[in-house]
């Protein structure tokens, strides 16, 4: 998971951080949670298609 | 060894069709974006496909 | 080896922050520019505590 | 070959794919054979101009 | 310092050089050379920051 | 192994110049591309090479 982690974060930050501030703000905080589970079903959606690609 | 292979495949191909296909994440995956993020994945390994058979193809003609 | 772990995530971060503060460089690092790549640190490191602790949740939950 | 190919398709795929579709249509397959073309001369002509470099 | 280096080079080269000539002009050299200076003024920021927060 | 470094240099600096230099790619490779590319690898190695020897001369006086 170590994998998908970082590459979460770092295409997360990029999407929800504009110029960053002193702390997370509200906003920021709703758009990684939301980000982050976008990004996951990205990756089930792109392992399925995959793997039925390949059989 | 076969399955970190195919992880690693899919974390490329994610992090390629993501740039392609998500603006800005909503609060689903609408179905429109399941779709470009299939074909996505679908184009890029016919690219695959279609570059590494014309490469074949050049260097058994010598054209390379 | 702590140490390479340590200069990695620097250059890491670095590589980020650059991208998100410096547009062009000028003949000083201007306080304006510091303080953005500090706090691009500080948002960098809690964005992945956020994520990490979320991830964590949904597993625990078998929610993935 | 197999680094040259993974950054020919990586290079080509961005250029010629715009938003995916249902199949690689016929504009798409012109593109990626003229792109892998001049990622090739692009790739000769950089080798060349390091190896005189080199000298 | 490796590193350091190749990152350095890439960002700087970017940043400075638009379209590449047949040297290195005046305007480019002085570009490249407070470009280095920032990027280490950066990383030293940055590691400044990563420091004090592991503490 | 030394010519495994040259070819990854050249894989390095075709992913650059590629960039700077190609829109979008036409039936030949034509002069002006052909000079950018050429340019852009010099420009690069000079790059390189002034980085290095300032940040030598910068560690020779202890200036790091």
């Amino acid at each position: 998971a170590q994998e998908l982690l970082q590459r979460m974060t770092d295409k997360c930050f990029k999407k929800c951080i504009g110029k960053p501030g002193s702390t997370l703000d509200n906003s920021e905080q709703k758009c990684i949670a939301m980000c982050m589970d976008r990004y996951m079903d990205a990756w089930n959606t792109v392992s399925r298609t995959y793997n039925s690609r390949l059989q | 060894q076969q399955k970190a292979q195919f992880q690693a495949q899919v974390h490329n191909f994610t992090d390629i069709c993501w740039d392609k296909c998500v603006d800005s994440p909503g609060s689903k995956l609408d179905y429109r974006t399941e779709t470009c993020l299939v074909s996505c994945v679908e184009r890029f390994i016919d690219t695959t496909l279609a570059i590494t058979n014309r490469f074949t193809q050049m260097v058994q003609k010598g054209a390379h």
